[in-house]
């Protein structure tokens, strides 16, 4: 799997977009210290994913404004994981799946104090 | 207009509708209904406790307590796989509604030692 | 007819009304291929109705619904007392009105588009009834109801287009698909129940009530093609009954805008034909 | 003269029992605007598979829909199958193919039905429905459940269908197909149908691509596209080709789930009368390791599993991204301009499982 850096993400989506595949998802891995985006188009029956690493704390950009579609899944991260995106419309703001007494991000995960990955409760 | 004749057929015919439960309808011989449990044979491995999915079981080997909730077993039959001594089996006839939900207890002696079931990692 | 025989039809339409409303659903049971309810199903629902916490949205909604069967009460005692049929279509048309006025008096934005429906409903369907009106005088010389019975020949051999105006405008009274808009005994709708959904208990009983006046009085319609003998016209009266519930389970729910246009279009266009045929 | 109102439609709406929210600007009965409301049956199963044993996911990933639940068993399994390198044998792969082509004519029918139901055609909705009992009835009898199966294992299958049982299922299909033609003709004839149907929600092939558009929906555009044509499984050894409409409209993607009943009733067919004898099952030994991406179809389209191997026998990520997820942005381009009558037709033209997509 391709890795591309966060400046071309734009761009690479772009010639996807100008080559007309189809938009598929975005799947987030959380790396306990960076997320890991993997994004999936299909070109021609074909899956095409490449993978782009995201800080924790910084927000990421949003590809909403090529492809559309995209705003459900990536108000579905900012949901579970917390990463922010940028120019995401319409932004839910992390409250698409959850509730405002819900709890926040609940698929993130961090290293316990065995040293082994623990979910936080 | 192209629904007339299928609606007056059915008006001429007998209709589908089950009439459960006034009237039982045989199970499939294949049907997963419930799980029931013979405990005579029971070494208390186990093995149904660890591959259950919905953790219907729970078993204390020290104490001699096998705790079976039906209400939580999805009778998908993966501890009717991994059972030894074959004491657990899957029946066609459904559970019946009861007014109360009750987990079954049963106080088993167990045996003196007590071996794991080794073997090929399938589910 | 005497007073006694209205007093007691007025008193009996609920229960024949709610009768054929039990036919109906066992009928449509039996075409869609099911068991389907016992008969007295209806009662059934409605007494159990009665037997809930009444509860309303505001007092307004409790008047409009004593006045929209009171109204088809008296609709209904205008018809068997066979008095003028256009005061009689004045009466129906408040009591449907009534209804309506029910359904706007919440503020629930189903029930106010379900309302919305219920006026063009009204206004697709009782120009017919007044045409219908017309023929009637054009038969008999008045607008009295009695006078067809003295008539000597049925309305229907005069009036044959109308009444199958009439068997159009039956559809919709009867709230059957294609035109089952406003509010159908099938709770699957884009405005969950139109102009009930804010009805509960009691009041929803009355309100069911009502409808099976209303059931009676649109049959009794039909019967007034053919009074003489009158047993012929009731079974006009069930004919017409059994080809609405089949229609209604051959058809799709259709929309609001192609009702209009369907009842005005063939409506006004049959009757106008009918009553130029007649008077040339 | 017009007032714009906002019609709450869910989350619980007689018409449309899933629990999905639209709030529709409505102005004169004329929809303006549709803003999604999600999350209210979210169960977290995604967050559970990680902290579950891998072979209990399988149970796990049946129960993300039970409409479609064999399927997702398929792909979970074959997802493993991949990381682990187990071969599964082939008469375990058509007997995959038929119990997934079974629930295939199961939903879709299910769905006919619901969909007759929108526009207030509530005989053709029962006759849909009896129809659908007796596939329901065939999965009962191969399978042991009306719609969760578990017969789907890592490795192959964990019932066999024997030479009675066979034979029973290739007689009882041409039943089925049987019964179907007799209620398919109004989806394709009906005057009443075509009037509430032809030219509503429209989606062009352009925005059917666009907006990621899966299934049947993607299909009914024009555009020919099926993950079944990737060739997973056995479909690269029976005949198929999938069903393209290109009219974009309900009546289209109507057609489209009719068709495609015949059709999956001629794969389980195909696939029963070329069972291959053997095993159904091969053990397998090892540790899970790597990353993979599956895609099936499912009866609502494509389906993408990710599955990235954890230490331990659990994972570090499960993904699942279901088809009625993908198809919710191309309902909201649907959706303004329509009538408000005409909105339980288009949302219901999507085949939505809101519960699927909230895994």
């Amino acid at each position: 799997m391709n890795e591309v850096q966060k400046d071309q993400l734009l761009d690479e989506v772009q010639n996807l977009w100008d080559n007309r595949s189809r938009f598929v998802t975005i799947t987030c891995v959380d790396l306990v210290d960076e997320f890991d985006l993997i994004y999936s188009f299909d070109h021609n029956m074909e899956l095409v994913n490449f993978r782009v690493k995201a800080d924790k704390d910084r927000p990421f950009i949003s590809i909403s404004g090529i492809y559309a579609a995209s705003f459900l899944v990536e108000n579905e991260i900012q949901d579970q994981f917390g990463l922010k995106f940028e120019n995401l419309e319409p932004d839910f703001k992390g409250f698409l799946l959850l509730s405002q007494d819900g709890p926040r991000t609940p698929m993130l995960r961090k290293v316990g104090e065995r040293g082994k990955q623990e979910d936080v409760v | 207009m192209q629904m007339l004749a299928t609606v007056l057929n059915n008006l001429f015919k007998r209709p589908v509708t089950r009439e459960y439960p006034y009237r039982y309808r045989e199970p499939f011989r294949s049907s997963k209904g419930r799980l029931v449990l013979d405990m005579r044979e029971c070494i208390m491995c186990t093995a149904c406790e660890k591959r259950c999915p919905a953790g219907a079981f729970e078993i204390k080997r020290k104490e001699g307590l096998f705790k079976f909730d039906p209400y939580s077993c999805v009778v998908c039959g993966a501890c009717v796989e991994a059972c030894p001594k074959k004491c657990l089996d899957v029946d066609s006839d459904w559970r019946k509604p009861v007014g109360e939900m009750r987990t079954e207890i049963w106080h088993i002696e167990p045996p003196a030692k007590v071996k794991s079931p080794a073997g090929a990692e399938t589910p | 007819m005497s007073f006694a025989f209205s007093v007691a039809g007025i008193l009996a339409a609920p229960f024949l009304g709610g009768l054929l409303a039990g036919l109906d659903r066992k009928i449509t049971a039996r075409l869609q291929g099911r068991k389907g309810p016992p008969i007295i199903q209806p009662f059934y629902d409605v007494i159990k109705l009665f037997g809930k916490e009444s509860t309303y949205t505001n007092r307004h909604q409790v008047f409009y619904i004593y006045a929209y069967l009171l109204w088809m009460a008296m609709a209904l005692l205008l018809l068997l007392t066979l008095q003028d049929f256009l005061v009689f279509v004045f009466a129906l048309t408040f009591a449907e009105i009534s209804l309506a006025l029910a359904g706007f008096s919440t503020r629930s934005p189903y029930s106010h588009i379900g309302s919305n429906r219920e006026i063009l409903q009204i206004l697709a369907s009782e120009p017919v009834l007044v045409f219908l009106a017309f023929a009637l005088y054009l038969a008999s010389g008045s607008f009295m109801a009695g006078g067809l019975f003295l008539l000597g020949e049925p309305l229907l051999r005069n009036f044959p287009l109308i009444f199958a105006a009439v068997l159009l405008i039956l559809t919709i009274k009867m709230r059957k698909s294609p035109f089952d808009l406003s509010s159908s005994a099938h709770a699957h709708q884009e405005i969950v129940r139109g102009v009930t959904t804010e009805f509960s208990g009691r009041y929803l009983a009355l309100s069911e009530i009502a409808h099976w006046v209303e059931l009676v009085i649109i049959l009794f319609v039909v019967f007034l093609f053919w009074v003489d003998p009158w047993w012929v016209g009731i079974l006009l009266a069930l004919a017409a009954y059994l080809a609405e519930i089949v229609i209604d389970n051959i058809f799709a729910r259709l929309k609001i805008s192609w009702m209009v246009a369907t009842a005005w279009g063939w409506g006004f266009g049959l009757s106008l034909l009918n009553i130029l045929y007649f008077t040339m | 003269m017009s007032f714009r109102t906002i019609i709450p439609f869910g989350p619980q709406h007689p018409v449309f029992p899933e629990p999905i929210q639209l709030k529709l600007a409505v102005e004169d009965e004329k929809v303006v605007e549709a803003i999604p409301g999600l999350g209210y049956v979210h169960r977290g199963l995604e967050k559970g598979a990680e902290l579950n044993d891998y072979v209990k996911n399988i149970y796990l990933a049946e129960r993300v829909c039970g409409i479609c639940s064999f399927i997702h068993s398929w792909t979970y399994c074959s997802c493993i199958e991949t990381l682990l390198q187990v071969e599964v044998p082939p008469r375990a792969e058509f007997l995959r193919l038929v119990f997934s082509e079974l629930s295939r004519v199961h939903s879709h029918l299910l769905w006919l039905g619901l969909y007759a139901d929108a526009f207030g055609f509530e005989s053709l909705f029962m006759q849909c429905w009896r129809v659908r009992e007796r596939s329901l009835d065939m999965q009962e009898a191969g399978g042991g459940g009306r719609v969760i199966l578990s017969t789907c294992t890592i490795g192959g299958m964990r019932k066999d269908l024997d030479e009675d049982m066979r034979r029973a299922f290739i007689k009882e299909v041409a039943e089925i197909r049987r019964d179907f033609q007799q209620i398919m003709t109004p989806f394709f004839e009906d005057y009443s149908i075509k009037k509430r149907t032809v030219g509503i929600g429209v989606l062009t092939k352009e925005d059917a691509q666009s907006l990621g558009a899966v299934g049947p929906v993607l299909r009914a555009s024009g555009v020919a596209g099926d993950t079944r044509l990737l060739g997973y499984g056995p479909y690269r050894e029976v005949d198929f080709e999938p069903v393209v409409e290109a009219g974009g409209d309900c009546h289209s993607r109507g057609k489209v789930r009719v068709r495609e009943v015949l059709r999956a009733l001629d794969l389980i067919t195909q696939a029963l009368e070329r069972l291959p004898e053997g095993e159904i099952k091969t053990n397998f030994r090892g540790k899970l390791n790597g990353e993979v991406f599956q895609r099936m179809e499912q009866p609502r389209g494509e389906m993408l599993y990710y599955v990235k191997a954890g230490s331990n026998r659990s994972l570090d990520r499960f993904r699942i991204r279901t088809p009625t997820f993908a198809n919710i942005p191309p309902l909201l381009k649907m959706l303004p301009g329509c009538d408000l009558a005409d909105v339980p037709v288009i949302v219901l033209s999507i085949d939505p499982c809101i519960s699927c997509a909230e895994r």
